[in-house]
């Protein structure tokens, strides 16, 4: 990808917001991404994933700091206050 | 008044729940069994409304809408004034029951089989179109002079979620297939169709224990207004009914569906517009009150409403 | 001696998984057909429970229970001295084969519609009784006189557990809505049932080849014992039937059930209460070999001794 | 022309993915209905092979997989000469037209059942026998001189995947079971398999739908091909079978079989022995044109084939 | 959530304890936590994941040291000889 | 495990491969692995997880630096080229 250094934006939100996040991170010049299905709890209360409207998504994203500060700029100004949301960063080493 | 067995798995799910058995269906099983439940309905709604006019059909349509719109902005109010809610909770719930719930008017319709009281086919249109109308209202009520809304995607959501969009999908197929096409396929979306409910408000009792907690931490205001306003509903649904010269039958679904409030497409699309509001409260009320609700008693209510509406009398 | 089809279905998951075919039968599904069997096999004897006085059918059911508490105290020495087990494994052991499983007991039930033989259709009900005693026994053998043992998530995890929840909501539910409230739904819960057995019984062959390995390497011991256990349980069952007054249906499921070990609620509960128990050796020896070796060659042998014993011959 | 109303299925799981519906078939339901089709194909094959004497059936089976053998090997230049593909490419596309799909197949069967049109029972067999000799010869296509084949791995997923192990192990079930013992399973295994396939085309559907961008980026040159090509091969099989004596039904399903293209197995082979193959492509033809404009013109079309050269006309 | 280094903490264990493990945790004071479906093969041997007693389960909770040292002591102590466990854990920057 | 270093890899890569991969790993040496079902996007185009052949696993790898980095290096030159393959290491703290 690149010779900066890079990092894992991981971003658990609600199952709804799958097709709205994915578009928002291709618009912000990510070039891949992973989702898997999860369930928890948080400030939003008990997501236990039995359905749809009830479940999470892990979204994951590695990319530079640059593309992380960008997402993480822009869903914390649209989506969290009304959606469960967390993200966190981590650096990786890209090794293909 | 008879009693109709289906309703026992929606409790014995509703108990699993509480007792915090170990039961969980799979979100990939509930999906499959609401696609199932989806298709079926409009299956088998195209199929008899192959031999109604369909003008005259979609011409009470019209009026039936009309009529529902009321249901809504009744709602608003109620929850500002008397339930001291904020605009976007009280828009969203107002959303929540001027929509309809798929299941309870298939447990209406199971109702009527076990009555024998036969019915209008074509009432699955009007679920269909009944299903839209009044998340817009409730949208319109939320932003009423605040903010945008974006409305391509919201009616995007709405007309191409998969609750509407397999209701008419299955209600065109089963209308062009007619009955003789569908035959073959009737083994699967006609004769099974009760023993899915079932297990579908098996799962259904389990979501809805969940939501109990909601319910009781928002307390006694909403339960009232969970059983309240179906009944006020179903009231307008009745005289709607005996007014269009619909049947007994008829007259019993259509009050089902005015009373009965949405937890598949409502929420999602509330979800989108309205993001502010709490989905706890109005998913709460909606499936964990209202729902229970109506299976078991609002029913056999609307019923002899409907029937002495019709002067048959108890 | 007749040949009952379902049972190449298991072979076939068998073979599935020895040949490491990427057949795979998601988690989901495997979830869903457990689900639609417990509550059909409820169900199925609720309606049946119906027609039978239920003070005597639990009377029997008392002295049933009894006698099966046997199985797992003979079980747990045969382990320790014969298997040079430990005494958690030992014990562990002693409860799955003290416990029953549905599956056989299904199998065991088409077995005599094969042979169109009638049986008590309350049997369902030692089904549900036998589930859990012999989980009981197990800890306490486990536990004696080393350390405590939380009952209480203990007793939860078995009442409230997936298995006999669903078998006895299906009971009551049965036996509320009787033949005639449960008719709409026999088209899935009756009809279908020998069918989703099958299915079953081939996701449960594609386990079992998983488990082939543990059998293995925990040697001819654990084989012998999964096939002598059974035996010697079947007789007991045999005596105990024909001592009730049961028909040969009857003390054919008796003896089937007696000689069932559990895969599913037992595993579940050691694993809770006897954690230190290995159950690679439980579930290798209940589901590798007494499942195949019951539902193969174990059901056909009962069915003769149930014969034999109500002086039939063969 | 009749009018089977099942492929509506198919374009409405077609129009859900264009549109961006939010309807989705989660995968291990994908999974489920994939597994019923094929254990109730090969049962409902293994049942009535049973009535057929069992060489001869294999001697003609030898033939139509000689002949079907001719398929790649005129697919490969055309892809190589007039599409410009690449060898790799052009040997997998090859070996998915090659083989053979199983739910047009399936689509064939219903639509002789709704021309009230019988056909030999026994086609099934032959439906496992050309699913695998075409994979091979694609391999040996894009490998001829180049590297090594690790053919066991590649033998043991076409012969041990999913796809020919239940259609076979179904096979073999339904011939030993016989008419008698499959009876029981016919409610689940037979009475539902048109509305399984029904909605096993739903999910086609969205999956051809997504499939569709890559065709389109592919080109004009794809499309003719699809659809050129199983028009060919559908030619072949009509010779063939009137060669053989096959009746009206048996030669319309031969020819079906000839002009589907695979996308079940196929993908799966050729994605590990051919890894440099781009599946778009080979899905994307496959899955995007060619199984569409079968179920929808080419079945109708061969059909009509099937009369005419048996001398009946339109 | 708070100024100090935050960690993720993975704990990767068999389903059957997946109740067990949440209200564990929840009483050591985690505030949130993240559930997924995994399968996979460690010590205690192979788990198809095609059946629930077969199958393990990856539980995440975000925290500070003190809550990830709590939370790892008490499972170690309790579940670590008898059941599949591994928890490891990792720094992470929380985003939002 | 070990006293050295330890680290988190993770693989993104087809479904397909599920089994080939487990294979590689375990010939390399890895002790134990988790795998999750996932779906994404990448250079190879997208990959939506609604049938096996088009969805993703996430097959990840605690070991220490040299394991690793074995791995990396067979899996990037078996399957690099002809699948959709993600890799990526970060340091973890194993716990018990
Ligand atoms: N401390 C935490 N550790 C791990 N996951 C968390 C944590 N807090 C929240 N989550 C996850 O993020 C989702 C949304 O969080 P929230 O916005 O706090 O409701 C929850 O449903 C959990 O899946
Ligand atoms: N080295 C490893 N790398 C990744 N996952 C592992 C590793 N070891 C164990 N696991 C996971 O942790 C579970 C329990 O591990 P164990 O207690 O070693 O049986 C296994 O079933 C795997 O899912
Ligand atoms: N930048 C990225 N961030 C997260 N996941 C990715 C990224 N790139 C690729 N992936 C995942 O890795 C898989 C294979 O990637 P690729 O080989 O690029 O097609 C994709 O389907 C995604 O699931
Ligand atoms: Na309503
Ligand atoms: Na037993
Ligand atoms: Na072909």
């Amino acid at each position: 990808m690149s010779d900066q250094p890079m990092f894992l934006l991981t971003i658990i939100s609600e199952s709804v917001l799958e097709d709205t996040l994915i578009d928002e991170i291709g618009a912000l010049g990510a070039l891949g991404y992973t989702v898997s299905d999860v369930r928890g709890r948080g400030h939003h209360g008990l997501r236990r994933g039995n359905w749809r409207k009830d479940s999470n998504i892990r979204l994951e994203v590695v990319g530079d700091q640059a593309l992380c500060d960008r997402i993480v700029a822009r869903l914390k100004e649209a989506y969290d206050r009304d959606y469960g949301l967390l993200m966190f960063t981590s650096p990786v080493d890209l090794r293909n | 008044m008879s009693f109709e067995p289906v309703v026992l798995f929606f409790l014995l799910g509703v108990l699993a729940g509480l007792l915090r058995s170990d039961l969980k269906i799979p979100g990939s099983i509930y999906d499959a069994l609401s696609i199932y439940l989806l298709l079926a309905i409009g299956l088998q709604g195209g199929v008899k409304l192959a031999s109604y006019p369909l003008a005259a059909v979609l011409l009470d349509g019209l009026i039936i809408v009309a009529a529902a719109c009321v249901i809504p902005l009744v709602a608003f109010p109620l929850l500002r004034s008397l339930g001291h809610l904020g605009r976007a909770d009280s828009a969203s719930i107002a959303a929540h029951y001027g929509s309809v719930s798929v299941v309870t008017f298939s447990v209406g319709v199971t109702f009527l089989g076990q009555e024998l009281q036969d019915y209008e086919g074509y009432m699955v249109v009007f679920l269909v179109l009944l299903e839209m109308p009044a998340l817009v209202i409730g949208i319109l009520l939320a932003r009423y002079g605040q903010g945008k809304v974006s409305w391509g995607r919201l009616l995007h959501e709405v007309f191409f979620g998969k609750s509407i969009y397999l209701l008419t999908g299955g209600l065109i197929i089963g209308y062009i297939a007619g009955p003789g096409g569908i035959e073959p396929l009737d083994k699967l979306f006609f004769d099974l169709f009760k023993g899915i409910l079932a297990l579908f408000l098996l799962e259904m009792g389990l979501v809805a224990a969940g939501r109990l907690a909601d319910v009781r931490s928002y307390g006694a205001f909403l339960v009232a207004f969970g059983v309240v306003m179906p009944l006020i509903a179903a009231l307008g649904g009745t005289l709607v009914g005996v007014m269009l010269g619909l049947s007994v039958g008829g007259t019993l679904l259509l009050s089902t569906l005015y009373a009965s409030a949405s937890y598949i497409a409502a929420p999602a699309a509330m979800r989108i517009a309205v993001p502010e509001a709490n989905p706890a409260l109005s998913i709460g009320a909606s499936l964990g009150v209202t729902f229970p609700f109506n299976i078991f008693f609002g029913i056999p209510i609307y019923y002899w409403m409907a029937r002495y509406a019709h002067g048959i009398g108890m």
